[in-house]
């Protein structure tokens, strides 16, 4: 029998993409993979039924995990999701590993082998398979548009016949993926923008998007591309210099993360009271608890006339391209493996490694162990 | 003079005058008539070889006309080219 | 005719510098340095001049050396920038004088040469006598001595006639050689007259090109001369100059938009002089408008609903570019209406990446244009109208406009004579200041781009 | 006694704007003019009471508006409102002129001087006055910033590891001043831009902003730069034609607009039909109706995937600019008749008498008594 | 040596003919037409001279004609195009001989002529010798006859004292008129040798800079002749040719990095011939990339990190618009993650202007790069990394590249020796078919921009 | 012949050369050495000229020598240089 891979809807508020696209199923297909989807489940993203032929439609959550070898998600599973998932499937999606044991036990207790995506090694040959990168890319992008829209003013310079407007002043705090694109979006736009990251690289790569970087004497790079935490010492120094920027933005992107701890806290409340009335915070932090001390997760705050947003789920507000992209990161992550429609893992792969999250009734991410361990 | 010799020498100053000029800024137009005006004051040297031989009074006379109007053309052709070109000096050297 | 070899070698130094710097003279970069280089040649001729075994008369040649180079020098110093044309003119006149008196010498010592010899002995005479008073009269022109263009009933026919008369005395004299002085005397008084009349009738606006033309002229008559003398020196300065200002005089006459012929024998108008040219549009080329702005101090850039149309904005942007880093101050002036509607300007040059703070609106820019050297009006038209100041039945007049006026020059890049959104005349296009280069503004940025390249 | 200029905060639900910025107080006190403002009036445009220094502050409607000779206001004033203008006092604003009878009565009642900066002639003098264009701009920009957010797909074309994601389509129909701004932005943003209009100067004027004519054979120009009514049958072919260009367009934003009538209906409903799911409509119409069959004003609507969007003051979503623009408008119909400190308008100009709406007790503009009289 | 005026006229003629033409060669635009013309001017010049009154052994004559020129016309219109620079070599070193042999004639009839003529006459001679053998070695050695550089002990030192003798005894001959045949003979052998020894140990990668040399000899040697013959056509041809060939010999060092001298007299290596060369990045040159695309029919353009960094996407959109004007088909290759963020080319190439039907990804364009005459890759690194495909060790192994290095011609735009993101070595920039164009990538567009326009 | 004259020629030509190579693209750099090596192949008329006025049989046979490979020279560098331009064909006339 051939390999059934099974997509459910998404059952999280908010949550409007899906782990399988019309186009990614058509190539699983062709891959001798047997596709079997729950009914609408791509109806947010602005797939209808239609769009998926030739895959089985099912009409629950039971029925559609039901024999299932494998099971593609977004986001993680609830413990409902988790108890209708045949013992021993294989799991892969956003599982936020780092959040909740209980999550992770009952995925253990029905010994399902679970690839979290997060933990994907970013390493040249799995970027086609970066959820975080294409996610990123749609967050950032969503969050300059974001910027754009609730700002008081326009974002480019105007010369009208009733005078001449300045451009926007726009301040992205951290320049990963996602914060490269949110420059580049105000850039578009026409705003002046200025950047900051703590890794040392950042400054270029501001500059090529020509932006401005703000210099704060802080570098920070640590293993694997990624940020590490920084010191008392330099959060002072960074914190300075960051407030005149701040206080003189019409508009703050904050995007800094470290991976597998909560957001830095950059802008501190103090920095929020020098903002001008009207200002503008997107704190794209704010699923791990925000760049901003004042950033209520979700919530839109006015602080004295500063306005504070947390949105959440950024990348569900363009859930067609979100979708599809994050559909073929899939697509990428489980073809190689595939072979005349069965499923054969090379347990030795650098990638497969890197993302396993639990096998064989136990979580055997080092780091993970590691993070909750100390938790 | 050879003739034929020099007939190649009429040929190849025309190439050279005219390979030269051939890409000018309308700009230099001005100042470059008034160097080339500059370069035929070498008449002048031609009016010294006459003046230099001229033994009748008449042939002083003229030769002397033509070698003032021929420094006339080379001095004057000078100054005022020059004065027209310092406009080209370029910003480096301060105006 | 042998002469020893530091008197050659003089001679052909001369030549090889008068090469060079006729080389340097011809690009922006090197001109001045040219210009210099050919006077050195100047000198290493007259001095090589002055070793010839056997030379009499130093001391009158040293006075008329002297005479000569003092007058011309300090007037040549002393004028006015602007009366730098007829100045031009005067010096040729004398060197195409020089030119003829040469070959009256040679006449009136009555060497027997060959035929060749007498010919372009002959001919050198007669170029150099016509550019000898043709130029005179330019100058007499130019300087205001000469109000009027003298026109003569039948011009052209008579023209004809004085020349053909003045070559067949010509002819006359190589035939009949040893020269007869009568004949002689003839020859070069009607050479003399042709200068003279054919030059009358010219306007002014026109004269640029006949002292070009008369410039070649002297220079083929020295190089005529110079074998006469057997002086090679002589003969390449002469024809390299003669080629040169012939092409010149080409360059010149189309630029002008003025065929040569036209020039010499359909003159303008019968009365006027350049009156008729004011009131037009000029044309200037791309070539111009590089060197204008690559050697001007302040530029401002005006924009409008052209440069939009013509998707220019990047090719303008990079000319600034150019501008910039040849050490020249270029602004943008948006006026606030300047294209079909708010902010056009802002979002086509935002495209093309100008920084913000090259960017000025009109109360900003306004004061400046008085001190900027070059206006360079890119498609737009209405925004620059000064009618809209003082044109009170004008259907702009009250809007506020860029004093684009107000510029030492100003240079207006559009396709033709269509006016602008509000359909009314533009007097700045026909003011004296204003020059307008014609066709679509892309193109136009690229090629003053290139040109601005070929500067350096 | 000088000049008095009253400004109060504006109750219309929606509004944001204010008529006086601190910019155009500064300009009209140099004019030698008294100014007096309602405490907290400028608030939601983000000018703080601080910002407009050395004005008079009110605390109430009455106060502010109390002996007042000129008041200046964004929305058209309601009943209570009017009744608390002092008899003869000239007012300018945004009045809607063709909207509400009653209204014109009640400032007739007062015999009330009122402007309506509708009617300004868009002759070149009086650009710098013209508050549609002014206005027109920041609702075309915002209605940009409102497609690209609310779109599920990417704007731009973005090649990246997960697959390469090809530009949004996005359709502009009417390419007035905020049309273009509308095309300006969603160029900005990298979307494939077509764009209509039936004024036959639109063609040059859409393609300057490096958008596509959608080419459909009907030209109506009309009077002042306006465009006309559409015969049927040119109805008709606009239709045929535009149909095609909607049904591959992942945005439509409208923009058309005849002046003193309804909007034309131009994306019907069988238009709508053929969109696909998850398409959106953008109508900037809706104030005066829709250009869409199914625009519902200041609503959101999901009819079988597509979303239409008929957004009200859309100026009001960038208060601070929009407002900045407003009162520079004001400033510059004001300010020429107001010589030492008084006001002495010249009856004859051309733009006071094409604004003047009111005067003397009595409706006088010709083409609002017209079609108040028709309707 | 009076010759009617028809044969004059035609050498004359000629003369004319081959600086047009030269002229005419130094621009693509008009190169062809310039080879044309100047054949005209060589058959011109032929035919004038069969007319000389008194020409003897005419049925010689056009037998050695025919054979030489048949012999030369069917192997050159033969031979493979890479394998022209040989052909070149010969021809010119059998022009070489041709002067040579003038002089030997010259000599073997003992006329008498003044010092200048005889010593011109020598150093042709020299000149000529020199020129003929040593063509004939870079013949060999680019034909693969002779296969090794032979570098005899102490070369530098033989050399000189070569040429020192070899001048010696052209000094003699001068000296000694009417010339001694022992001398003679031993000159001309002398000078044969020395044009053997001297190239024998240059390598075959210097081997184009030689062969310009000897061209440049040739010229030489051909103006002397001309000299000894009294015929001022071949003189300005000679030494036209003379003078063009050491500058382009000059400019064709400079393109290749290796001073003139270094080439003569210090080989690159004892043993090697061009095998040093492999395995090191080749430079090139901004005009040539222009050229190389300007005449190519597809070039796809791979823009990278780089191009971001230097804020070049608006030359790189200004250099397509003119390569398509040209009638070049342009194309954008992006790699899935070129530069650092999704999409970063995208954003830049939008900001540009570039349309997106330019755009392609991998998958689109892969296919398509054997086809390319050009792949232009503007600081690009990782993602043109051909280990990605095959070394299973690289970090980079197992991502999709881009097949730049398929194309025909692969120039690589980067600053320097830097490495990309993933910090590997690129064996593409040590392949055969790609060259390096060092520098910021904007500038170095706008260099390429300017040839560009100066090719028309 | 007039050395001083020839002096001039000399001097025009080797300007002429000069100015007309002076801004010349790689690209042209090997047809272009290829074009000036058929231009000095006009040794062919110097080598008729001498072969035309031989009167030994060692002149006949070295004059022979030197029209053959003059002749060679212009044929085989017109031919090699006409294939190498042909690549420049401008794009209207088709390849
Ligand atoms: N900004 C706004 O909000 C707005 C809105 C509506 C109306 N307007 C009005 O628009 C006008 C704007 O003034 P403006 O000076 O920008 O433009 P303009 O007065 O309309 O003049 C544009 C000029 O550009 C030239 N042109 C057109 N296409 C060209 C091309 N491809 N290359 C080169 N030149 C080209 C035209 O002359 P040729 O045909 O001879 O080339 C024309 O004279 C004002 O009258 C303003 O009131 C402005
Ligand atoms: N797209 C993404 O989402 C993303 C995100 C993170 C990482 N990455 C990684 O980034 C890399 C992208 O590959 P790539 O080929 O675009 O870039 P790359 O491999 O980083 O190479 C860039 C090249 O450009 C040259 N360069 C830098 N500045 C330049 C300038 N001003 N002018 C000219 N050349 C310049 C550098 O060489 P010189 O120093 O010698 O000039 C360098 O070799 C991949 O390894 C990818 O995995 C991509
Ligand atoms: N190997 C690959 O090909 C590949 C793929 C995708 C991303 N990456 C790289 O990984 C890196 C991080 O990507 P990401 O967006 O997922 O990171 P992220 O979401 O973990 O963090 C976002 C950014 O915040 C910055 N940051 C952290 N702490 C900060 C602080 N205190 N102040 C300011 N900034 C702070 C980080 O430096 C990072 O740039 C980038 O360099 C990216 O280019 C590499
Ligand atoms: N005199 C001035 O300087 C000045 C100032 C501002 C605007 N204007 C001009 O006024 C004109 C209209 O400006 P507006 O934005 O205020 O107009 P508007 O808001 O009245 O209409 C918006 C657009 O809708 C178009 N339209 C109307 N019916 C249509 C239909 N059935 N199908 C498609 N399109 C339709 C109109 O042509 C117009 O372009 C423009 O040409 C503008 O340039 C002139």
């Amino acid at each position: 029998m051939p390999l059934t891979i099974a997509v459910a809807r998404e059952r999280a508020p908010g949550e409007k993409r899906v782990a399988l696209s019309p186009e990614s199923a058509r190539r699983f297909k062709d891959l001798g993979a047997e596709l079997r989807i729950e009914a609408g489940a791509g109806l947010s993203s602005h797939f209808v039924d239609a769009d998926y032929a030739d895959v089985a439609s099912a009409h629950s959550l039971e029925e559609t995990y039901a024999g299932a070898d494998v099971i593609l998600r977004v986001s993680p599973p609830s413990p409902e999701e988790i108890a209708a998932m045949p013992v021993g499937s294989v799991l892969i999606g956003l599982l936020r590993p780092f959040e909740l044991p209980a999550r992770l036990d009952a995925l253990n207790g029905r010994r399902i082998t679970a690839f979290a995506l997060e933990l994907l090694p970013r390493i040249s040959r799995a970027q086609s398979m970066d959820v975080l990168s294409s996610q990123g890319a749609c967050a950032g992008y969503q969050s300059g548009l974001i910027a754009a829209a609730r700002c008081a003013k326009f974002f480019p310079m105007l010369t009208t016949a009733s005078g001449t407007v300045r451009p926007a002043r726009v301040l992205v705090i951290g320049a990963g993926v996602a914060g490269l694109q949110a420059i580049a979006t105000c850039r578009r736009l026409g705003a002046a923008v200025e950047a900051y990251d703590v890794r040392a690289a950042a400054r270029e790569q501001i500059e090529s998007l020509g932006a401005k970087f703000v210099d704060t004497g802080v570098q920070a790079d640590g293993a694997g591309g990624y940020a590490r935490d920084l010191s008392a010492v330099e959060k002072l120094q960074q914190a300075e210099r960051l407030a005149r920027a701040v206080a003189a933005a019409d508009v703050v992107i904050t995007t800094a993360a470290v991976p597998g701890k909560a957001a830095p806290v950059i802008v501190t409340e103090e920095m929020v009271a020098q903002m001008r009335h009207g200002a503008l915070i997107v704190d794209l932090a704010a699923e791990t608890g925000g760049n901003c001390a004042l950033t209520q997760p979700g919530e839109h705050v006015d602080v004295g006339g500063v306005h504070i947003h947390g949105p959440l789920h950024l990348a569900s507000r363009m859930p067609t391209h979100a979708s599809d992209l994050y559909a073929r990161n899939l697509y990428n992550f489980l073809s190689p493996w595939v072979r005349e429609g069965q499923l054969a893992f090379d347990g030795a792969d650098e990638i497969l490694a890197g993302a396993l999250l639990c096998r064989d009734g136990s979580t055997v991410h080092p780091l993970v162990k590691h993070v909750l361990g100390e938790a | 003079m050879d003739p034929v010799l020099t007939l190649y020498i009429f040929m190849l100053a025309a190439v050279a005058g005219f390979e030269i000029i051939a890409r000018v800024p309308v700009i230099l137009h001005t100042p470059l008539m008034s160097g080339s005006n500059f370069i035929h004051g070498v008449v002048v040297v031609g009016a010294m070889i006459v003046l230099g031989s001229a033994d009748s009074m008449l042939e002083k006379a003229i030769g002397f006309f033509a070698v003032a109007l021929g420094a006339a053309n080379a001095a004057g052709g000078y100054v005022v080219t020059e004065r027209m070109l310092a406009m080209f000096r370029s910003k480096g050297e301060g105006k | 005719m042998t002469l020893p070899a530091f008197v050659q070698g003089a001679w052909f130094a001369g030549a090889l510098f008068f090469i060079f710097g006729l080389k340097g003279m011809s690009s922006p970069a090197s001109a001045r340095r040219g210009i210099i280089v050919a006077g050195y040649g100047m000198l290493t001729a007259i001095a090589g001049t002055f070793l010839i075994p056997g030379l009499q008369n130093i001391g009158l040649i040293a006075i008329a050396l002297g005479l000569g180079s003092a007058v011309a020098w300090l007037s040549g110093a002393r004028v006015k920038m602007t009366d730098m044309p007829q100045m031009v003119a005067i010096y040729n006149g004398m060197g195409g004088g020089a030119a003829a008196a040469i070959a009256a010498v040679e006449f009136v010592k009555g060497d027997t040469h060959d035929l060749a010899t007498t010919a372009l002995a002959v001919l050198g005479a007669l170029i150099g006598a016509v550019s000898f008073t043709g130029s005179c009269i330019a100058w007499a022109k130019l300087q205001g001595v000469l109000r009027k263009a003298v026109r003569l009933p039948a011009q052209n026919a008579l023209n004809v006639l004085l020349a053909l008369g003045t070559v067949a005395l010509g002819l006359a004299t190589v035939m009949l050689a040893p020269a007869r002085p009568e004949l002689v005397c003839a020859f070069f008084a009607l050479a003399l007259i042709l200068g003279l009349v054919v030059t009358l009738p010219i306007g002014g606006a026109d004269m640029p090109v006949v002292i070009s033309l008369f410039n070649a002229f002297t220079g083929l008559a020295v190089g005529f001369e110079g074998y006469v003398l057997g002086n090679p020196a002589l003969i390449i300065a002469g024809i390299v100059v003669g080629a040169a200002g012939t092409l010149l005089t080409q360059l010149m006459a189309k630029a002008m938009n003025r065929p040569i012929s036209n020039i010499l024998f359909v003159p303008m108008a019968a009365a006027g002089s350049g009156a008729a040219v004011e009131g037009e549009q000029k044309e200037i080329g791309a070539m111009d408008v590089a060197a204008l702005m690559r050697y001007a101090d302040r530029v401002i850039i005006v924009p409008g609903y052209g440069m939009a149309v013509a998707h220019a904005q990047h090719k303008v942007w990079e000319m600034t570019e150019l501008l910039e880093e040849a050490g020249v101050e270029v602004k943008f002036a948006i006026h606030p209406v300047a294209g079909r509607m708010p902010g056009h300007m802002n979002v086509l040059l935002a495209e093309a990446g100008v920084p913000y703070d090259k960017i000025f609106d009109l109360d900003e820019i306004n004061g400046e244009f008085a001190q900027a050297d070059v206006a360079l009006v890119i498609g737009a038209n209405d925004v620059v109208n000064p009618a809209a100041r003082s044109d009170k039945s004008s259907p702009i007049y009250g809007m506020p406009i860029l004093n684009a006026d107000m510029a030492r020059n100003v240079i207006v890049v559009k396709r033709g004579k269509g006016s602008g959104y509000s359909g009314v005349e533009n007097a700045l296009f026909y003011s004296d200041n204003c020059q307008m280069l014609y066709g679509d503004a892309q193109p136009m940025a690229g090629e003053i781009i290139q040109h601005l390249k070929a500067m350096g």
